[in-house]
């Protein structure tokens, strides 16, 4: 402990390891932090939102007779089209004799899946006229489904929306942001 | 040290501290170990309840068509009127138990060893089961028994017409409260059926020992009735007469206490009061009743009629009160009021719906009820009309027509008995001591009598003289356990089942239940595998039993309905009571394809009441001298033949056995063949059970007199049995009688269900009725101890 | 062997014999320690506690040994705050830094217990993020923490006066500058903890559907508020006099003069006999007043164990007894009325304390409820007695290495 | 604000129980635990760690036979109208629970509660419970649970709802309908249930409701009115001994 000695040395190289380590720690928590923490997972195959331009949105993404939204359509709406082959894509392939052909759901992963603790009824914010991109993404134009980036902690998709947007929006519109309106 | 502080510090300023603090709290909201429940769509199925017989219409609600979530009442049904009892709420958890029958198992250990049964295919255990019906009907057919539900279902018709083509007499029933109702109604009436009780439409109410809202066979249509009564203006008197301060006791405006199964002897004292004052209808009784005065029999000669024995010194309100335990004062009062109050009804019950009651009793009630006049077309009580469903009938061959020279077994034994009814006692009793003809194969449908048979020591002593036990559970119960082979069926909701008539009930009622779900497991529809049976058995067998599928059965059987054009389909909410006997329904079906398809789609169909006829007897009358009775009867008493208070002495020496040991049933607990559901365990009140430890309810009196307190250790016996318990002291129970509740005490099934207090079964003593020679309950002698 | 740890000029039992007795401490703690952290991974079905006793051991602990360690900011309240205006108060500076360790270890200990009382721990800090102004227990949470955190500033320089510690020179001097600033810590700290021990009063006052704790019609609502303070500032310097006592006795040394003893119980006599007061008062209000418009009478709220003793006991040995011996300079005299007083008293608010906590929802409400009787399960024993065995570790340690009390050497000279 | 002291709707969601007719077999509380997923172990027979958002209190006149006499009582959230707060909401420090002015229901949220148990110590009518334990299922029977209402998970409180999930789901169908949201209406599972129809619900607030109706009827009463708790539900019974009950000094 012979402090006096390396005091002026000592100070410098002390500042410099408070930067080494206050500059690590940005770069650990703000660019390797989120890759650790998300996880990248692929669709089971291929959707072209662009393809499927000539529908409606309405006639894939329905509202049941119970007021309930059915959200990604079943393999029955895909048959109605892709009974057979409709081109020579991978996915096409994979849709048909994967799917298609066996009868079996497509295990799509939601981009927008809340908790099981949420309620969410898209009927009254199409009722109130919100558009659907105001929550979800622009999917006109789009050729290629986006990875599912997965929270390894929570489970939680990283496009999931977070309570406090669906509150701001909430009180900015007059609406009751009671617990109970969006939990169960 | 610098480089820790600006690391913590440059930390702090990135989101991953608070990400990750955020995360763990979220982690913490979506455990990984919690189940997520799919989502989907969410539909709802109508169907038809089976897991009683009150017939109550039920809507299951699905996601995606293939997990059933919830069971409600289907607003559309009259009986239950959108409502469900708790047994059906949690209907779903026998679909989904844990302890169903996966597949066709075969023991290949010892019996009542789980570790023994053999997963076979279905393929084997049919043909297995075939070669075995074939081997035994060439030795002697009617070596082969059946013990089937009470339930009024086709499946009993279908049992029936196998065992008349195969050719065994020996097919049983559970034991019913109908039993003795019906056996009532033959001996007054002729007929073969139920009496059916206008409950809706009384304006008073005696109930002796009805436990309308403890646990009765129709619970749903009970429920409704009371709801009726108790309306805002000019609400229905209730008088409940029993021991025990029970449910429908408090529920009653009037609880009047009695020692237990003196209930008959009250009725006659009122029945007294009512002759000796003239108070009764004597218009109906001169015009329509057989055997009230003094009569002659075809002999020539002379017998005491109801009116001279009723009327005499034996049922004064004061020896009925010594009977009772009731005031002399008491006994007139309810006297007069019954006999002037207009539209009063006295309804009956032994305080159980699973067991029988004692015919004399029964026939004392019905004599209560014809002074009322209650029997006149119109009256308050009816014979339950039945749904005119297709005959069955058995083609017979050269080995069936021999075998059906051999008595039924419990005949071969309890010939004594003029009225023989559903013997199972008789025969179980038969078939452990030295039968005629020995049982080679028994077979069980939808009954658990190792456990829900009061004293079910009997089965067991039967089913070890049995070779071989073949049960046809979907739930690995006691009477499963003891198989050598379980061919499980489907469980209720996933099968075609109907509902013909609703016990009590005065209006015709019929309903078809279909699958609401598709067979989760490996099972198959106990019908279907008859069928299956009898098509390999071939012959006039097969040619009895030619349906290929249950569901084509029961078309078979609706086209009986739509042939006579009988009744209608409810199709919108109608309050059914208010349909008179004699009122025309208007069938709204167009054919038999039709009508079926609607009862398919849950609605009910139903016809107007019908009222009581006498045709059929020898009087052409109503006969309270049951000239039947006569016939096999050793004593030549006149009383034989008449209504009067006979209480069949339970065994044992008061001085040794000082307690009477009562059993009653809770609407919280399931007491038949289904055992207590997990969420139904939760409706237990801890006054009932204890951990593994059931509580017996006694009197604080009779607990002082003990040296008992609240909670003690105990040990009952009675001459039936021991089994340790708990002391529970109320004021609910009268002093002297200790009560028992009855479903509990399973052995078999999983931990949620099994080792839950003691099987009010063991304990109980049942006693042959001299009439029908069925099993009656009332009473056990017992002593109780602290331990 | 840890001759330069301990402070210059005092005297310390033999090393070995002082390990001795860390193990033992030590023990304890990690037998608490085991249990708690079993009560973390399987829940806290390990517990005594119900849907009845939604408190229990946990609570009670904690609200006892958070009023107990009141001496801590009550001392240096009157300490640095008060004797500029009354100077007889200077002479609680012989005790005021076992007083600041005594605090440090109940807030600290109670904390740790805190977080086991939840379901839900790893969402503990929603009640800071989420915090429910409403609610008493949000105040109670900001209020411990704070406090907390204030006596880890006042036990610092503690830490730092430790002789081998005060070698460095820049711990010499952040002890130095903290010790100047530490009036305005301990004043703060004095605001925390007043507001923070009236809103662990308000937990159980505000519960207006509870009439046993439900306390309004007095002063500001919830009365207990102010009840709470005056409690435990009542007993806590008791408190912190009592465990000096205990370790002059243990170590058969004089600590501080006999004095302060006498001063503290003159203080305590005061408060207490003025808290007393006002519990008759509120005592008689809410027996006589209150809880016959809830439909209740006195003897509704007494029962089975929860009998009436516990009032008598509460209120009379163990309240108005000391009260009166306290303020009796007589009394005072004589040492075992004076430390018997203050065991009574520090009694006397434990017993206050499990009343408002447990009896307070062991008495049924509806009138087809029925009693029931909370007993705790060794899963709540062992971490409250592991809390108990911390603060006597980190006292005892404070006590070997770091010159708590100024006069020792002189007194045992 | 109004005198209240909270918001005032023109909703406020309420029940009325015929004791009278209520005959104490379960069904309701059967009906309520399949509708809300609530969770049960193998050993339910201590009461103070079973779950049951529908609780059947047994009531008893204290007589003796036979004059004694039974009643039953079943007891959901009574979600309290108290001014203000009611006695859970007030207390919660995390904003778990919390009373919706919009319909008067009290709520609570699983996600957010952090199980400090007080909410459950301020509740006079105990109708709150803990998750002890982890809330598990047998195996098969995670098929029936309903994806309508989240699963728990240990160490959080919970309690009955009105069943809100259904008026969440009456207001999305009406507008999917087209109509007014506000008066959608819906019944929960135990009033659905209930064999004698004892159990009637609805918006207290409506004249012209059946419930409403029924709150102003002579014979109804609430539990522990003198607490000033305000319950939304109500009971109605003739019988004196059994109003007595409701508050301590009429016994």
């Amino acid at each position: 402990m012979n402090e006096e000695k390396t005091s002026a040395s000592g100070k410098v190289v002390g500042v410099l390891l408070f930067v080494l380590g206050f500059a690590g720690a940005l770069v650990l928590g703000y660019l390797v932090f989120p890759n650790l923490l998300y996880s990248q997972k692929l669709q089971p195959l291929n959707f072209s939102h662009a393809a499927h331009r000539d529908n409606d949105c309405d006639s894939c993404h329905k509202f049941r007779p119970d007021g309930t939204y059915a959200g990604i359509p079943k393999i029955s709406n895909c048959k109605e089209c892709h009974e057979s082959a409709q081109g020579n894509t991978e996915a096409e392939r994979i849709l048909v004799e994967e799917y298609v052909a066996k009868d079996r759901e497509v295990p799509w992963m939601v981009y927008a899946r809340q908790p099981d603790n949420v309620f969410f009824s898209h009927a009254p914010h199409k009722g109130k006229g919100v558009e659907c991109v105001t929550c979800h993404r622009d999917v006109t134009k789009e050729e290629k489904l986006p990875p599912m980036r997965e929270d390894r902690i929570t489970g939680y998709s990283m496009t999931t929306m977070e309570m406090t947007e669906c509150e701001k929006c909430h009180s900015a519109k007059g609406v009751s942001n009671n617990c109970e309106v969006c939990h169960k | 040290m610098q480089f820790a502080a600006g690391a913590v510090g440059g930390t702090l300023l990135t989101p991953l501290p608070w990400k990750l603090a955020d995360d763990s709290a979220v982690w913490s909201q979506n455990w990984s170990w919690r189940p997520s429940p799919e989502r989907g769509e969410i539909t709802k199925v109508p169907s038809v309840c089976t897991l009683c017989a009150g017939g109550c219409g039920i809507q299951a609600r699905l996601v995606n068509g293939n997990r059933a979530i919830l069971i409600e009442g289907n607003p559309a049904n009259p009986v239950n009127e959108g409502s469900v009892c708790a047994l059906a709420a949690s209907a779903l958890q026998f679909l989904y138990a844990p302890y169903r029958v996966t597949q066709p198992l075969k023991q290949t250990k010892k019996r009542g060893d789980k570790t023994g049964f053999q997963a076979i295919s279905w393929e084997q255990a049919q043909t297995e089961l075939s070669k075995k019906l074939e081997e035994i009907r060439g030795e002697g057919p009617h070596t082969v028994a059946c013990i089937t539900s009470s339930r009024r279902s086709s499946m009993d018709d279908l049992w029936a017409q196998f065992f008349n083509a195969y050719g065994s007499p020996n097919l049983f029933k559970m034991p019913s409260e109908c039993d003795a109702s019906k056996s009532a109604a033959q001996l007054t009436t002729g007929n073969s059926s139920t009496f059916a009780f206008d409950l809706e439409n009384a304006g008073y109410v005696l109930s002796f020992g009805a436990n309308l809202l403890d646990g009765c066979a129709a619970p749903s249509r009970a429920s409704g009735a009371l709801r009726r009564w108790k309306k805002d203006r000019y609400p229905v008197k209730i008088v409940q007469v029993e021991s025990r301060a029970s449910i429908t006791a408090s529920k009653a405006d009037v609880f009047l206490p009695i020692n237990p199964g003196t209930e008959a002897a009250l009725a006659m004292g009122i029945a007294h009061l009512m002759v000796n004052g003239a108070n009764y209808d004597a218009y109906f009784v001169k015009n329509n009743v057989f055997g009230f005065e003094d009569w002659t029999d075809s002999n020539g000669k002379k017998h005491q009629g109801f009116k001279s024995l009723v009327s005499s010194s034996a049922y004064t309100p004061e020896q009925v009160a010594k009977i009772t335990g009731l005031e002399p004062a008491k006994v007139r009062e309810l006297a007069k009021e019954f006999a002037s109050q207009p539209k009063a009804l006295a309804v009956w019950g032994t305080g159980r719906a699973d067991v029988s009651n004692n015919t004399y009793h029964e026939l004392v009630f019905v004599a209560l009820n014809a002074l009322k006049g209650n029997l006149k077309p119109g009256g308050l009580i009816g014979l339950a009309p039945k749904a005119p469903l297709s005959e069955l009938s058995a083609q017979k061959d050269i080995l069936s027509e021999n075998s059906s020279q051999q008595p039924r077994l419990d005949l071969a034994k309890s010939q004594n008995c003029p009225c023989p009814q559903n013997g199972l006692y008789g025969f179980l009793d038969a078939v452990s001591s030295g039968p005629k003809y020995p049982i080679k194969l028994l077979m069980v449908h939808e009954a658990n009598p190792a456990h829900c048979l009061p004293e079910n020591k009997l089965f067991a002593a039967a089913a070890e003289k049995v070779p071989t036990l073949v049960s046809f559970s979907s739930f690995m119960d006691e009477t499963a356990l003891q198989s050598d082979y379980i061919l499980p069926d489907h469980m209720a909701l996933e099968r075609f089942d109907d509902v013909i008539g609703i016990p009590g009930a005065p209006y015709g009622y019929y309903a078809v239940s279909a699958p609401i779900i598709k067979p989760l497991l490996d099972t198959k529809h106990t019908g279907e595998v008859l069928m299956k049976v009898a098509s390999t058995l071939g012959g006039t067998v097969a040619s009895s039993i030619p349906w290929k599928s249950y569901e084509d059965f029961l078309k078979f059987r609706v086209e009986g309905i739509a042939k006579a054009k009988a009744g209608a389909v409810i199709d919108k909410p109608i309050e059914i009571s208010s349909i008179k006997a004699g009122d025309p329904v208007t069938s709204n079906y167009s054919d038999a394809a039709d009508l079926f398809k609607k009862l398919k789609a849950g609605l009910c169909w139903h016809d107007a009441p019908s009222a009581v006829t006498f045709d059929k007897t020898t009087s052409g009358k109503l006969e309270l001298a049951c000239q039947s009775i006569g016939k096999n009867a050793q004593s030549s008493d006149d009383v034989i033949y008449l209504p009067h208070f006979a209480p069949l002495k339970p065994s044992g020496s008061e001085s040794e056995w000082p307690l009477l040991l009562v059993s009653y049933s809770s609407p919280r607990v399931s007491c038949g063949y289904l055992a207590n559901t997990p969420f139904m365990n939760k409706l237990i009140p801890d006054s009932m059970l204890a951990g593994d430890e059931l509580f017996i309810d006694l009197n604080p009196q009779t607990a002082a007199s003990l040296g008992i307190a609240q909670g003690d250790q105990v040990k009952i016996k009675t001459t039936q049995g021991e089994a340790g318990a708990k002391a529970n002291i109320t004021p609910a129970a009268r002093p002297g009688v200790l009560y028992i509740p009855r479903g509990m005490g399973h052995k078999a099934y999983d931990e949620y269900i099994g080792n839950k207090g003691v099987n009010a079964c063991q304990l109980m003593e049942v006693q042959l009725d001299p009439v029908s020679g069925m099993g009656t309950v009332w009473a056990t002698r017992a002593q109780l101890r602290r331990v | 062997m840890d001759r330069i740890l301990i402070p210059d000029g005092v005297k310390r039992c033999s090393f070995p014999i002082f390990s001795l007795w860390i193990l033992v401490l030590l023990g304890v703690i990690g037998w608490g320690i085991a249990a708690g952290a079993a009560v973390l991974i399987k829940a806290l079905n390990l517990t005594g506690l119900n849907d009845y006793f939604g408190f229990g051991a946990y609570i009670t602990a904690d609200l006892a040994i958070i009023a107990l360690g009141a001496g801590a900011f009550f001392s240096g309240f009157l300490y640095y705050g008060l004797s500029k205006f009354f100077p007889s108060l200077k002479e609680l500076g012989k005790i005021i830094n076992l007083a600041v360790v005594v605090g440090f270890v109940c807030y600290t200990g109670a904390l740790a217990v805190l977080l086991l009382e939840i379901g839900q721990p790893l969402r503990g800090w929603f009640g800071y993020w989420h915090a429910n102004v409403h609610s008493m227990l949000t105040e109670v949470i900001f209020c411990i923490t704070c406090y907390a955190i204030v006596l880890v500033i006042e036990y610092v320089p503690l830490v730092l006066e430790n002789r081998k510690v005060s070698e460095s020179k820049p711990m010499a001097i952040l002890a130095h500058s903290m010790h100047d600033v530490m009036a305005i810590f301990a004043l703060t700290g004095t605001f925390l903890s007043f507001f923070h021990q009236g809103s662990l009063g308000g937990v159980a006052g505000v519960c207006f559907a509870r009439p046993f704790a439900f306390r309004e019609g007095l002063f500001i609502w919830p009365w207990t508020f102010f009840l709470f303070i005056l409690s435990a500032i009542s007993s806590g310097p008791a408190f912190t006099a009592l465990i000096c006592k205990a370790m002059e006795i243990v170590t058969r040394k004089r600590l501080v003069d006999r004095t302060v003893y006498e001063l503290i119980g003159k203080i305590e006599g005061g408060l207490l006999s003025f808290y007393m007061i006002l519990k008759l008062a509120d005592t008689a209000n809410w027996a006589f007043n209150m809880s016959p418009r809830f439909g209740l009478k006195l003897t509704d709220y007494y029962w089975g164990p929860y009998g009436l003793w516990l009032l008598i006991a509460e209120v009379g040995i163990c309240g108005v007894l000391p009260a009166l011996i306290l303020i009796s300079p007589k009394a005072r005299k004589s040492s075992f009325l004076l430390f018997g007083a203050f065991l009574l008293d520090i009694i006397g608010v434990s017993i206050n304390r499990f009343v408002m906590t447990i009896q307070a929802i062991a008495a049924p409400v509806m009138p087809f409820d029925k009693w029931q009787v909370y007993v705790p399960s060794v899963y709540e024993v062992a971490p409250v007695l592991a809390m108990l065995a911390y603060c006597a570790l980190v006292i005892s340690l404070s006590y070997r290495y770091m010159p708590l009390f100024p006069r020792e050497t002189e007194l045992n000279r | 604000m109004s005198e209240k002291g909270h918001a005032q709707s023109n909703i406020r969601l309420g029940m009325v129980i015929d004791l009278d007719k209520c005959t104490g077999c379960g069904a309701c509380s059967a009906a309520c635990q399949a509708e809300n997923n609530i969770s049960f172990r193998p050993d339910e027979s201590n009461k103070l760690r079973s779950i049951s958002w529908m609780y059947i209190y047994q009531l008893d006149n204290k007589k003796d036979y036979p004059d004694y006499k039974i009643a039953y009582l079943p007891r959901p959230c009574m979600h309290c109208d108290a001014d203000h707060h009611s006695p859970c909401t007030f207390v919660c420090p995390v904003n778990a629970t919390t009373r919706d002015e919009n319909n008067g229901i009290v709520t609570h949220i699983y996600p957010r509660c952090i199980g400090c148990r007080y909410c459950m110590v301020a509740c006079p009518y105990h109708a709150r419970s803990f998750n002890w334990w982890d809330p598990t299922w047998p195996k098969p029977m995670t098929s029936m649970l309903s994806p309508e209402v989240s699963p728990r998970m240990r160490g959080v409180v919970e309690k009955c709802t009105f069943c809100h999930h259904r008026y969440n789901k009456a207001r999305a169908k009406a507008y999917v309908d087209g109509t007014d949201p506000n008066k959608a209406t819906y019944n929960p599972a135990c009033a659905d249930a209930c064999p004698t129809k004892a159990i009637t619900f609805g918006n207290l607030l409506d004249e012209k409701s059946e419930v409403a109706k029924l709150s102003k009827d002579p014979r109804a009463f609430r539990v522990l009115e003198k607490l000033q708790t305000k319950p939304k539900v109500y009971y109605l019974s003739k019988q004196d001994w059994i109003r007595n009950l409701a508050d301590n000094s009429l016994t």
